[in-house]
């Protein structure tokens, strides 16, 4: 009888949590451990999250390996499940202290690398760091983006005095909806150099609008995480640069510290699992082009 | 059943003595109408009427289609609001601006349609709005008794625990019968309540309104049928056109007078029977049975009129459905023109050329928030398409030209069909299919509410039919009309076929006793 | 022309091929109970009945106050707005120092004046239930989300947030709240008589003004109830995230509509219960816990769900339709 | 006697107090437009009208769909997860090397068995319209998941994603494929016979089941239409976002309900048009357009969204009172 340790991410729909569960299915094969792939259907259910939780802990598995959507609310059912299983975070963090091992993305610095690629990416275009910017979140409410946006919003603030923020727009979760907003920011603002969109949803819409109007040397996008989508845009110059995590090795050693931990074993208390800027100039790395191009299947 | 409609309407007499006015004796004007107006719009409904109601009367109002007499009795009953005049209740001028008003003063209708609710029980029904509580909480089993009292007290025999809505119409309109009279205990209006009865029940409210008036409620009542106002009333009005054109003692008028008042005009007749002759069998049935309904043989031949009679229950509609497609079958056959069928369904029965107007207007026949005009021309969209898109020239000139014929009352043809009076829908229902060319129409009631003037229009319009060698299959809860009109009558009981006669062949009571089996 | 005969004339009901068709929704609830039972063996330990129960319970309570509004022919989209909302209130008020009984009262306050702000727009303004809901839906989260800044607010009250997780008698907090809402209700629709005014109004609303019925107050009622059901259900779920955001809940007012739907309530107003909309939220919580403890895809968990609700509404037509 | 001709075939109009009363659906969309162009000078530039034309396309088509369904009484919940889907199929088939105009087709071959699909569960099945197109709306999105593995499918055909860049006569192609349906859908729904019997299935279809219609045909044929203009819709997308993903147009089911409502369609059936749906969608689209252009606050937004809503259906529910 195999070991069981499900996964649960914020959001199976999303392709970034299913590089997430590509990684974790891996090391299930890899380690002869049974993974679970669970997870709610929109980052900002969190009480679908909390259901998925104790639902994976009535199960009595080994241990648990959990991406938390929001930092309070699921301090208290992890500190429950705890009393039961090891429980092993990853991405964000949550308001417990019963992590055995945390494996995480630092969202508010990869708001910061953002910054600093579009104050670049702008640079290079214009000689000057200097000019309106806008960003545009996916959805609001959600933990991880409203990280991001800090982020970005403190570093534009701190370092960037030049750039200033015209527009901090939400949408809804809609691609389409993404476009629409940053077409009418383009007209709204014919003077926009650049735009954080700061999730792969919103990259997408943003960098078709850019494609449509042909204005990816006039504005800048940094977007983040990837698809095939994405990186065509970036190969096109439509997209200035992408902050990429590193998904598949969250989930892989995820699953990996899990089983360390249920057997009893020593793990560390914290890992950084890195976010990357990628341009056109680095994305042929082999480094890079792995992150871009990982093994889902 | 130990509660009956005394004890109940006692009740309810408790709580209307604090506001409905002092009593009045009989034969004093208890409610006064002053220039009484209503308009819909720039369609004045009811032009300024001046009528006295005197307390403990039986006082008719008569009038053709479209007259003003619905209108009437919605205003007195609070359910829509004047646009001009007074009305003086016991002496008093009194608002009557919702029905809550007319209520507390002991005033309640039978409204033509039926205004009840379909999913709730009958008791529920009868009782709405004046619950028996308990401690806040419902005494259902004590409201299902009285109501099954008082329908037991009225003789009707009803279950007060069934749902509304699996009742027929004329079950239904009993219930709003006895309803009224626990609440109506002073003023109680009647809007045509035998337009679905037949003569049995008819007999039964007749026993019902003079037992009323015995205990000295005042009672109005609209019907198009005159035999019943002498039969019943002390008094009658006439409204033609909106307008309040006299009133007159009962004994002091006839059949002709009135009728020349509604109308402007003399009729010499209202039965027109022309005899054609027969010719070959347009539809034959076999044994048929489905449900409702059980081996059931008759055939009806081009240029007859094949009347059925029969009770409400009697299954006359459930077999002009089976016969029409609308309801399977379980046995039997039915040929036409010689040749054995399988109508499976509606579409197959008008391709065959048969055409059904159903018997309730509201449920089968009208999409009331629709245009007249799309109304009328239902059956025959395929025949004014031209193309891709319907002829528009046609589609109007059709439904024009029933609107005339008919003398459906209306500004427009698009006007919607829930805007017209009760007997102008019921031409509606009619007129639809008289420009279908069908070679056998069923009629299920079709006068049900239409005045004596268009009821004479359209037994001539049967003629025309006839003359053009189609059969008609008549079914009546009216005796007069089904056997002065019919050429072989058949006469109906629980679902079977138990008499036929021919043309006038046997009497009135024959028939009635018959459909009863007394 | 008595109704006894008519029904002796119809035809004798048909016996369902399948015991599967003669299955109330509770049979049908069980039956899925069952088949989980042999499925997994995770599925009936106490555990795992908690975790159904809190699961399916907030949804349950929306549920039964949509219903109150369906029965009159009306829609209430903003069911999950509210939830939404009402949690960053409590939270707001929490966090501003307001003792936690106020805080709790002036939440369902606001639930009340949403409803009567629906029932203002339905009656006096003569707008369709479906767009006045849907416009509170869109402007109860702006409202919510300007207040939290778009991000959320903690709730550090722990007698509050312990609330939803505690048990009582071995039963779950929150399954108990779904009691504390549905007797009353069930009192309320079945046995009083407003409850009978909410079925005549649906039925037949010109019928019921006709019968001396008060059908504004009856609207005001029934959405009234609902947005106070939704309130409750924010302090809820307030509770059991321990914060207060206003995006949440999203989507939860068509699993309302649906479980009241699945539990026998028609669109069309004058057809419902309180045990229904019940029924319904916990045969789709068993569906979601169920394909969870067997570990099915998160994708093929919605193909199931969908084909489920399917197979489940079609008996429970089926066997309406034979008893008939 | 076309059916929008009704409201003017009543007595003569009150006159309202207001100008604003007496105002057309369209009217007030004017208005809304010179609001805009006084408040901004980016509104009215050809770009920012093109953008506009744009965005109120999908809807647009979407609620002309929905209306067909929403006048039988029915509704189609589905929508928004047939354009997901949709997209998906055409990326999918597309690159999988099948020809662009056979994908094309396909696609909406796809859309119109969806529709046979609802259309035989109300039907034959008897299941309320709300459950089986939720039924879908759910399982769709499973479907689509699962084929994309949760994540999106690139398109690549270039004459696919520019066509819904590109313009003709100036005027954008996505707003040509408006009129594209909408001319159709008008002769359809407002000349034709099948038409009317949308309206007297709507209506009463008892009453038009007697009178020889074609019940269950029209059935089929409103929900075929709704769903293939969805998958019209997620071709539509797919061109202009360049991807298949099953997770968008999340929630257009309700967008498209709302266009409709707004235009006046009752949600009880029998009362609708072509023309209310593309203004109650361009309605919408010029609300968030203009929020946009005058860089309001996106939570205010969603505020004044709903407030707008309320407004504007306020508006003309008084006119046509007002010309009863
Ligand atoms: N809601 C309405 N809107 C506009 N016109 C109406 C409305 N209701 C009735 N009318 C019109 O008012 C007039 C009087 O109608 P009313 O129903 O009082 O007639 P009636 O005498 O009861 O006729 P019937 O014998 O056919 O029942 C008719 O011309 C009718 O078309
Ligand atoms: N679908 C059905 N299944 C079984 N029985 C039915 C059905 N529809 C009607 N019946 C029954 O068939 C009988 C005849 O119906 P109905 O009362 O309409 O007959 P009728 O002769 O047309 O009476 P009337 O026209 O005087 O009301 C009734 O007992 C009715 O309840
Ligand atoms: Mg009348
Ligand atoms: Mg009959």
């Amino acid at each position: 009888q195999n070991a069981t340790i499900p996964i649960i991410v914020k959001d199976t729909t999303s392709f970034f949590w299913q590089i997430v569960l590509a990684g974790a299915r891996k090391a299930g094969q890899d380690l002869g451990v049974n993974v679970p792939e669970l997870g709610a259907q929109s980052e900002s259910d969190i009480n679908g999250q909390i259901s998925i939780l104790e639902n994976a802990v009535a199960g009595s598995p080994a241990a648990v390996v959990i991406a938390p959507t929001e930092f309070k609310a699921l301090g208290k059912p992890i500190d429950e499940a705890a009393k039961s299983v090891p429980i092993i975070g990853i991405d964000s963090a949550a308001d417990s202290k019963a992590f055995t091992s945390f494996l995480t993305t630092d969202n508010v610095q990869g708001g910061r690398i953002a910054a600093d690629g579009l104050a670049a990416a702008i640079k290079e275009a214009t000689g000057k760091e200097e000019g309106e910017i806008a960003i545009i979140t996916s959805l609001p409410g959600v933990g991880s983006l409203d990280q991001r946006r800090e982020g970005f919003l403190d570093q534009v603030k701190t370092k960037y005095p030049g750039l200033k923020v015209v527009a901090d727009k939400y949408a809804d979760g809609q691609a389409t909806t993404g476009l629409n907003i940053m077409t009418d920011l383009i007209t709204a603002n014919p003077n926009l150099v650049g735009v954080f969109a700061s999730n792969l949803i919103m990259a997408q819409g943003v960098g078709q609008a850019i494609a449509e109007n042909k204005l990816g040397d006039k504005i800048k996008v940094i977007g983040f995480d990837s698809d095939e989508k994405t990186v065509g845009f970036l190969k096109e110059g439509v997209i200035a640069g992408l902050v990429v995590q590193d998904p598949y090795r969250m989930g892989y050693d995820g699953i990996k510290t899990a089983l360390a931990a249920s057997k009893g074993e020593k793990v560390e208390a914290n890992v950084d699992t890195g976010a990357n800027l990628v341009t056109k100039a680095n994305m042929s790395d082999p480094k890079i082009d792995a992150l871009l191009n990982p093994k889902v299947n | 059943m130990t509660t009956g409609l005394q004890e109940v309407a006692r009740r309810h007499e408790a709580e209307v003595k604090a506001v409905s006015g002092r009593p009045v004796p009989r034969g004093e004007p208890i409610l006064e109408l002053r220039g009484l107006q209503k308009n819909y719009g720039t369609v004045e409904a009811l032009k300024p009427a001046t009528v006295t109601f005197l307390s403990g009367e039986i006082h008719a109002i008569v009038g053709e289609n479209g007259a003003g007499k619905s209108t009437l009795i919605k205003l007195l009953t609070g359910v829509i609001p004047r646009t001009a005049g007074e009305v003086l209740w016991c002496g008093d001028s009194v608002q009557l601006a919702t029905p809550n008003e007319a209520i507390a003063r002991g005033i309640n209708a039978v409204h033509q349609e039926v205004v009840l609710c379909p999913h709730l029980s009958v008791a529920a029904n009868m009782f709405l709005g004046d619950e028996m509580n308990r401690r806040g909480l419902m005494r259902k089993r004590a409201m299902t008794d009285a109501a099954q009292g008082v329908l037991d007290d009225l003789g009707f025999n009803l279950p007060a625990n069934a749902t509304l809505g699996s009742l027929t119409i004329g079950q239904q309109q009993l219930v709003a019968t006895a309803r009224a009279a626990m609440r109506g205990t002073r003023f109680l209006i009647f809007d045509e309540p035998t337009a679905y009865l037949t003569r049995q029940e008819s007999a039964q409210l007749f026993r019902l309104i003079r037992r009323l008036q015995g205990e000295g409620v005042t009672i109005v009542y609209i019907s198009h049928r005159l035999e019943e106002v002498f039969e019943l009333a002390d008094r009658v009005s006439v409204l033609r056109d909106g307008t309040h054109v006299g009133t007159r003692a009962i004994s002091e008028t006839n059949e002709g007078e009135l009728i020349a008042l509604m109308i402007n005009r003399t009729i010499e007749q209202i039965y027109h029977k022309e005899h054609f002759p027969l010719g070959e069998t347009i539809v034959e049935t076999r044994g048929l049975s489905g449900p409702g309904f059980a081996d059931i043989s008759l055939s009806v031949r081009a240029g007859e009129i094949v009347g059925l009679y029969g009770l409400i229950g009697a299954g006359r509609s459930e077999f002009a459905l089976g016969l029409y497609g609308r309801q399977p079958l379980t046995a039997g056959e039915v040929y036409w023109q010689g040749r054995k069928v399988e109508i499976g369904n509606e579409r197959k029965a008008m391709e065959l050329g048969i055409a059904l107007a159903p018997e309730s207007r509201r449920d089968q026949g009208l999409c009331l928030n629709l245009p007249i005009g799309l109304n009328i021309n239902l059956p025959v969209f395929r025949r004014l398409t031209r193309g891709l898109t319907i002829n528009r020239g046609a589609e109007a000139a059709n439904a024009d030209r029933q609107i005339r014929d008919l003398k459906i009352k209306t500004p427009s043809r698009r006007v919607l069909a829930s805007a017209m009076s009760g007997g102008n829908q019921q031409k509606i229902v009619i007129g639809r299919w008289l420009s279908h060319g069908a070679k056998l129409f069923i009629f299920d009631e079709p006068t049900v509410g239409v005045d004596v003037g268009t009821k004479a229009e359209i037994y001539r319009l049967f003629a025309r039919l006839l003359e053009k060698g189609a059969g008609i299959i008549l079914i009546s809860s009216y005796l007069p009309e089904v056997y002065e009109l019919a050429d072989r009558l058949h006469v109906f009981r629980q679902g079977r076929l138990v008499a036929s006669h021919d043309y006038r062949a046997a009497s009135h009571e024959e028939v009635l006793a018959q459909a009863i089996n007394a | 022309m008595s109704v006894e005969t008519v029904e002796s004339a119809g035809p004798t009901p048909k016996r369902g091929i399948s015991i599967l068709f003669g299955l109330t929704l509770l049979g049908l609830l069980v039956v899925l109970w069952l088949l989980l039972g042999l499925a997994t063996n995770a599925f009936w330990t106490p555990n795992n009945i908690s975790n159904l129960l809190r699961q399916g319970a907030m949804t349950a309570i929306l549920a039964v106050g949509q219903t109150f509004v369906i029965i009159t022919a009306g829609i209430d989209l903003s069911v999950g707005a509210v939830v939404g909302f009402t949690s960053v209130i409590v939270a707001w008020l929490l966090a501003a120092g307001v003792p936690l009984w106020l805080a709790i009262v002036a939440t369902l306050a606001i639930g009340v004046l949403i409803g009567v702000f629906h029932a203002f727009g339905i009656v006096r303004m003569g707008l369709p239930p479906f767009i006045i809901t849907l416009a509170t839906l869109t402007s109860l989260r702006g409202i919510g989300l300007l207040i939290t800044n778009g991000s959320t607010i903690s709730i550090t009250d722990e007698a509050f947030t312990n609330f939803s997780r505690a048990d009582f008698l071995g039963i779950p907090s929150l399954f108990w709240m779904v009691i504390v809402v549905a007797i009353p209700a069930y009192v309320f629709l079945h046995l009083s008589r407003f409850g009978r005014y909410l079925f005549a109004v649906g039925s037949n609303s010109e019928a019921a003004r006709l019968s001396g019925v008060n059908v504004n107050r009856t609207i005001y009622l029934a959405y009234i109830l609902s947005s106070t059901c939704a309130a409750f259900v924010g302090l809820l779920l307030a509770s059991r995230i321990g914060i207060g955001n206003a995006t949440q809940a999203e989507g939860w007012e068509l699993q309302a509509i649906a479980s009241s739907v699945i539990g026998g309530t028609s669109l069309f107003g004058a057809v419902g219960s309180v045990h229904g909309p019940l029924l319904g939220a916990f045969i789709l919580a068993t569906i979601n816990n169920g394909a969870n403890l067997l570990n099915v895809n998160s994708f093929w968990q919605r193909i199931i769900t969908g084909l489920l609700i399917i197979v489940i509404v079609y008996f429970d037509q089926l066997r309406r339709r034979g008893s008939r």
